[in-house]
């Protein structure tokens, strides 16, 4: 059980982009990030998970969590009451220079993995679980939202997300039974490439400027590696016309126009619901080249705008079926129910009552 | 056509014929209605003693309550009066300058020097002081020296109902950031107000009553204590010259150092702490421009230097007196040499 | 009972708002024998200070009310009588005396009524004294209101009806002026003579300096109307005029420099108190007042800056010989020289010796003497 | 949806207007740093350079209606909001030509006919007396918007986080810009701003609160763009939060030792100016003969206004005196 290590990275800037402005999309303040943090440490240790890789950045998440261990430390040493539950050993892997981006991301996912994380939890958005799964390699990715701007990450209480990924990092639950890979888009402008876990748009924007997709006047062409009808952001407009499931093998993809042939209303955004014309909806084979027909404008990438390009540059968006493997909480709890794994004996009698785990201690 | 009104009365018609007047003077602070938000009465309170009752639905729109956040809505107000408005913010009772005090000394008072004379700021700031009210050493200070000490500021320390409108009406059309200070036993004084809107010009000391004797300075409520005073002491055969200063920024030397002139005696009251006070102030200039027609020394009757008590065994001593004024007044007339 | 030979001097009503005075000085001591016109004490109120004269000769026998007392209006404080009249007489009407000054103000003492006419827009105010009779109307000069007859108001007022009016621009009346002509000052008094009834006649006007030449205009619109016009020191009869005076006047901020240009109103300067520069600093600072003074006195004095404007010759003409009018002038006026009142043609003169341009508050009983003659002289 | 992005598409004219505004201001900001090293220019003085595309990117977005207050560090704000550089210059070397008649100096430069209320001594000072002008607007109904600057440190002062209550409750049309470049004198913001980002407490008012990248002149104009234009229409205040490096110290002098190589790597890889200047050549917005043009001109202008600066009489001891009152 000792190399039962499971890495959190969590991005401090996901939440805050401009759709708080222009939408009302919600705020995911980094306070409420650290917590979720806790508490899933709380439940890690709770199965067992000894050893815990956490990510550092300068947007106070890590702080909070060093702060709240030190604050564990003084109360278990001055005997408190109310002494903290026990939490694994965490290491946050500084040393890195933190550069404020997204390859702060990539950075500390591949020390997990070269630290031998079983299981690797990411806490932010789209963008976030995009980064992180650029890196992951074939170690299981569990995706957790932070805020609800979001279709790949779930939306689930950090507690429960803590014992499924200790379930799975400590091999309760076999990752293989638990686990689906996902899709992937791949865009690329002439040597630039990004992946997408969802969708690719192209925009008619000249520039990144603040990242967020959320004026559906400046799309022209979407891709989509998944598009459920419950979705929201850009892949509800394909999954109103043409629900793909993540596990089918093909995406969809689609032109965007006023004039379309098929009207929609889509929720695009939070926030933000849009009629988008449609037309030329088609499947989308894994392993082509798809081209982009305008000339000049940005490719947005699960929802933020990434790849800019000029004329001339010819960008191309590609299914690939090689995307990280995914935890799927509901499948690890079902499994531990299934195998009892989380029962105890009962309680002997009230006077002696005691956590079965301190008398193996 | 002038009647008897109070103080109280003579600010609130102040107020609502400038804002008849002139459409850019709007009023602002905690409670200035009242009951904003609140499911009762819309006007309950008309602020906190009842000057600005009426205004809320007289004029609307511009009469705002505000959140208790005195550096916030003085700013605003000081800010207003940059872009255009009069605007008139009370901050409630001038204790609470320590609150916004920034606001007021490093913003207010300096931006037109600082900005070189381009920025007009002119913006009123009511505010209520003085003790009498068993309100304690948090709500009952003077506090007046502290901003007339300040460059750029005007203050103004209305003593009268008729004082009280007329440079009520001249702080909202002045061009620079005054302090109006508003004493809490004043409100319900009446005596005569004309109808009509009037400005009293600010740096016209008034002589309320005339003497050969002893001259005696004052400012807000002290001149009625003088004046009592001066009642005792002339059917003693005493006869003092009190000298209203009304505004204590911009200062009426003049009228002070002629009367002293006339008399050769000073005693200045004033109910704030005594060291760098108005007392001390008006005591200087004396000395310095008049030290010539003195023939005894100077005499201050002023609080002690101590924070305003509570309870009314030690507020009575600790605000001046008539019979502290008229031992000082007859200090001051049997000196000899 | 006391002797009827026994004369009372009393506490004049100085204004109608004058319900008590002090008595600051006595001029004169007992066993003085005064003349009519003659000094008798100094006397202040809350409004003025002045000098009560003797209505009659005569010795004075007891003075009844001490310096620095408070005496309620009509309250004797002084007896008059000849040596024959008996000590004990005399003690006996001093403690009637002192028993209604010892009562004070008695509370119900009215407030006088002020009344108010809309005219061509204004309100013009009015306030008038006595019961029945002729109508007598009192109009102030420039600057002025209707307290400038304080002194007058009431002591004529003994079976007459006696009014006084705030000209647009003074007092409490409207300050909006106009084009500040005499015509639209004459139709605001004709306005307050319709509005108190006396349209059918029995009207007596008196005008001070521009109030003259209004009170004029007014007699000239409709003679048969007036019977009687008093000017005192008016406007409109020669070219001299101090435009000092009035520029000062319209101009001046402060007491300091009001208090100056105040005192060449009066012969004895002494009479410019505080009180009386403060009163009028306080109406010159209602709004509107500073405009409507430059206005009037584009009226007084004409383009080149010096001479009078006014011309009231063709007003008198117009009298005939229907009105008699009398002229009152202060030997020592600064404001308008008193040798224009030989430019009255027609008119009764009367040179009041130590008095400047405001006679009827410098020596108001020989103007009010003169008043009265001017009134028994009408048809 | 199709006026948002005619808002925001800038024409030709207007990049190269935002462009000069951001080179002046860089040039301005360098010759300053230069010119005090030789003891010349009086006093304290506080660079903006590295934060350009803040004040650009807001700036571009206001009219004559509107109006800024602006911080200790504010020569950026001044000179984006159109006050003119060779005034300021003259003020920064206390001259009778400043913008101030050299009363004011460098923290004091204000110009209320082009709606500049004031760089400010006082940490927090300007965001109640953007409240003010805002009020103004409003109740006049100029449809004009007021914005505060102020750094993170200013963030924690009482009288921002009133004035996001107070512009909140009255619903103003008033943003607050909280220019984060890390560090408030040598203080850390990371560890002087208790909730990490300022932009999250932008929820605690019930008010929109973003992150923006700083040195993007792009995404600061996207977000201000929307920002203000919410505020126009009275949608009530909004708090944006860039994140990016000042080049310089606190004050000139500052010898720095409180900090990482933060600066040497954020000059050479996020500069406003680059990107800027990549992005538009790139797109062929502009062409890069139309930058060169523009950074000859603005060098040009500095050169003068330094020039004439050191050559234009110091204010005399009758200037002491006046302006402390309109009318006393």
């Amino acid at each position: 059980m000792g190399d039962a290590i499971v890495g959190i990275v969590a991005n401090p800037l996901s939440g805050r982009d401009i759709r708080r402005l222009v939408t009302q999309a919600s705020v995911f303040p980094t306070a409420e990030k650290a917590n979720m943090i806790q508490r899933m440490l709380t439940a890690l240790a709770a199965v067992d998970v000894h050893r815990v890789l956490l990510s550092t950045d300068l947007g106070g998440i890590s702080a909070a969590v060093l702060r709240a261990l030190r604050r564990r430390q003084a109360m278990g040493q001055a005997g408190s009451v109310s002494s903290p539950d026990r939490w694994p050993e965490v290491e946050f892997l500084d040393g890195q220079p933190i550069r404020q981006t997204a390859q702060d991301t990539v950075e500390a996912v591949r020390r997990m993995v070269t630290a031998g994380a079983r299981v690797i939890v990411c806490l932010g958005g789209d963008g976030t679980a995009r980064v992180a799964a650029g890196a992951v390699g074939d170690v299981p990715l569990l995706a957790l939202s932070t805020g609800t701007n979001n279709v790949f990450p779930a939306v689930r209480e950090a507690t429960t997300a803590g014992l499924a990924a200790g379930l799975v990092a400590t091999g309760a639950v076999q990752a293989s039974e638990v686990t689906t890979r996902a899709k992937l888009l791949e865009a690329r402008v002439g040597d630039r490439t990004e992946t997408a876990l969802v969708d690719v748009a192209v925009c008619t924007e000249r520039h990144v400027a603040s990242r967020a997709v959320w004026d559906p006047a400046t799309l022209t062409q979407l891709f989509c590696a998944f598009a459920e009808p419950d979705a929201i952001g850009l892949s509800a407009i394909l999954g109103q016309l043409s629900p793909v499931s993540r596990g089918e093998p093909d995406g969809v993809t689609a032109r965007l126009e006023a004039g379309g042939t098929h009207r929609v209303l889509a929720p695009i955004g939070p926030g933000l619901v849009a009629t988008v014309g449609v037309r030329d909806i088609e499947p989308m084979r894994p392993g082509p080249a798809y081209p982009v027909d305008t000339a000049a404008g940005v490719l947005a990438v699960d929802g933020e705008r990434e790849l800019t390009f000029e004329l001339g540059d010819q960008p191309t968006v590609r299914l690939r079926a090689d995307g990280p493997w995914c935890v799927n909480i509901t499948a690890v709890m079902d499994a531990s129910a299934r195998l009892g794994l989380l029962r105890r004996p009962p309680a002997a009698s009230p006077s002696t009552q005691h956590d079965p785990r301190e008398s193996t201690a | 056509m002038a009647r008897t009104i109070t103080y109280r009365e003579a600010l609130n018609e102040a107020l609502v014929q400038e804002m008849e007047r002139d459409e850019s003077v709007i009023v602002l602070g905690e409670d200035n209605a009242g009951g904003e938000g609140a499911p009762g009465d819309h006007d309950a309170w008309g602020g906190v003693l009842g000057v600005t009752k009426g205004l809320y639905d007289r004029f609307p729109g511009r009469v705002l309550d505000t959140p208790i956040s005195e550096s916030a809505f003085i700013g605003a107000a000081i800010g207003a009066a940059t872009a255009g408005m009069r605007p008139v913010a009370e901050l409630m009772f001038v204790d609470f300058m320590g609150v916004c005090f920034d606001q007021i000394y490093n913003q207010a008072a300096k931006f037109r020097y600082m900005f070189g004379g381009k920025a007009v700021t002119p913006v009123v700031i009511r505010t209520m002081y003085g003790a009498g009210l068993r309100a304690a050493a948090q709500h009952s200070q003077c506090l007046y020296p502290l901003f007339t000490h300040i460059p750029g500021l005007k203050v103004v320390l209305p003593a009268t109902p008729y004082d009280a409108k007329g440079l009520m009406t001249q702080a909202i059309r002045d061009n620079d950031p005054v302090l109006f200070f508003e004493h809490k036993a004043l409100y319900d004084l009446t005596g005569p107000v004309p109808e009509e809107s009037y400005a009293l010009p600010f740096g016209e000391a008034n002589v309320v009553r005339e003497g050969g004797d002893v001259t005696i300075v004052t400012m807000g409520r002290m001149v009625h204590t003088s004046l009592e005073a001066a009642e005792q002491l002339a059917a003693g055969g005493v006869q003092c010259e009190i000298v209203d200063l009304r505004t204590t920024s911009p200062l009426d030397e003049d009228t002070v150092l002629e009367s002293v002139e006339g008399t050769g005696r000073l005693v200045v009251v004033d109910e704030a702490n005594p060291r760098c006070s108005m007392a001390t102030d008006i005591s200087a200039l004396v000395a310095r421009k008049a030290f010539g027609s003195l023939r005894a020394p100077i005499e201050m009757v002023t609080a002690p230097h101590t924070p305003v008590p509570f309870s009314g065994a030690l507020e009575d001593l600790y605000i001046p007196d008539a019979q502290r004024v008229v031992n000082a007044v007859k200090a001051v007339a049997e000196y000899a040499r | 009972m006391t002797d009827d030979r026994i004369v009372p001097v009393t506490m004049p009503k100085w204004g109608l708002s004058m319900r008590l005075g002090k008595i600051t000085d006595w001029v004169v001591a007992e066993g003085d024998e005064v003349q009519a016109g003659d000094d008798l004490a100094d006397i202040e109120t809350d409004k003025i200070a002045g000098t009560l004269e003797s209505a009659d000769a005569g010795t004075v026998r007891r003075i009844v009310a001490r310096a620095g007392e408070d005496v309620p209006v009509s309250g004797t404080i002084a007896l008059l009588a000849p040596p024959g009249v008996s000590d004990d007489d005399l003690d006996a009407a001093v403690a009637q005396a002192r028993a209604v000054i010892d009562a004070g103000v008695p509370d119900e003492a009215a407030e006088p009524i002020v009344e108010t006419a809309e005219i061509g827009g204004r309100k013009i105010r009015y306030a008038g004294a006595g019961q029945d009779g002729d109508v007598v109307l009192l109009i102030h000069g420039y600057g002025g209101d209707r307290n400038s007859w304080l002194f007058l108001q009431e002591p004529l007022a003994a079976g007459r009806r006696v009014y006084a009016l705030d000209l647009p621009g003074h007092g409490t009346s409207t300050k909006d002026v106009g084009d500040g002509s005499v015509d639209l000052l004459a139709d605001a008094v004709v306005g307050v003579l319709d509005a108190i009834g006396a349209s059918g006649g029995a009207v007596h006007l008196v005008g001070h300096s521009l109030g003259g030449a209004v009170a004029a205009a007014v007699a000239a619109r409709d003679p048969r109307r007036i019977r009687s016009l008093t000017l005192i020191a008016p406007a409109g009869f020669g070219a001299e005029i101090n435009a000092d005076y009035l520029r000062g006047f319209a101009e001046a901020q402060t007491r300091r420099e009001l208090k100056p240009i105040v005192a060449e109103l009066f012969a004895d300067e002494s009479l410019v108190t505080r009180q009386l520069v403060d009163d009028l600093l306080a109406y010159k600072r209602l709004d509107g007042v500073a405009t409507a003074l430059r206005a009037l006195l584009g009226t007084l004095v004409g383009a080149d800056g010096s001479t009078q404007r006014i011309d009231s010759a063709a007003a008198i003409a117009a009298l005939g010989d229907v009105v008699p009018v009398t002229v009152i002038w202060g030997s020592a006026d600064r404001v308008i020289p008193p040798a224009q009142a030989e430019s009255v043609p027609g008119a009764t003169r009367r040179l009041i010796d130590g008095a400047g341009h405001m006679p009827h508050m410098e020596r108001a009983a020989q103007v009010q003497a003169a008043i009265e003659e001017a009134i028994a002289r009408a048809r | 949806m199709t006026d948002t992005i005619e808002r925001r598409a800038l024409t030709r004219d207007q990049l190269l207007n935002v462009y000069r505004m951001m080179r002046t201001i860089r040039e301005f900001e360098e010759r300053v740093h230069a010119e005090f090293a030789t003891g010349e220019i009086p006093g304290f003085v506080h660079l903006y350079a590295g934060e350009e595309a803040s004040a650009a990117g807001v700036c571009s977005n206001l009219d004559q209606r509107d109006t800024i207050a602006s911080t200790h560090r504010g020569h950026g704000h001044c000179i984006a909001k159109g006050v003119d550089a060779g005034e300021m210059m003259a003020e920064i070397y206390g001259r009778r030509s400043g913008s101030c008649h050299g009363k004011g100096g460098s923290m004091h430069i204000a110009d209320l006919s082009k709606g500049m209320l004031g760089a400010n001594g006082i940490v927090g000072g300007g965001p109640p007396l953007i409240c003010g002008t805002a009020l103004a607007a409003k109740i006049k109904g100029t449809g004009g918007v007021s914005v505060a600057f102020f750094g993170d440190g200013g963030s924690n002062q009482g009288t921002t986080l009133e004035s996001m209550n107070l512009a909140c409750v009255w619903n103003l049309p008033a943003i607050f810009i909280a220019e984060n470049n890390g560090y408030a004198e040598s203080t850390a913001s990371t560890w002087s701003v208790a909730s990490d980002n300022i932009a999250d407490r932008a929820a605690g008012f019930g008010m929109p609160g973003v992150i923006v990248d700083g040195f993007d002149f792009f995404a600061v104009h996207e977000a201000a763009s929307e920002a203000i234009a919410r505020a126009r229409g009275g949608g009530g205040p909004t708090l944006i939060e860039m994140k990016f490096t000042r080049y310089f110290g606190h004050f000139e002098g500052d010898q720095q030792t409180y900090r990482g190589d933060e600066v040497a790597r954020a000059r050479a890889e996020l500069d406003c100016l680059k990107r800027f200047a990549d992005r538009v050549v790139q797109t062929g917005e502009l062409a890069q003969a139309d930058l060169d043009a523009v950074d000859a001109d603005v060098a040009a202008m500095i050169d003068k206004a330094v020039d004439d600066a050191k050559a234009a009489p110091l204010p005399t001891r009758a200037d002491l005196l006046t302006d402390v009152y309109v009318r006393y």
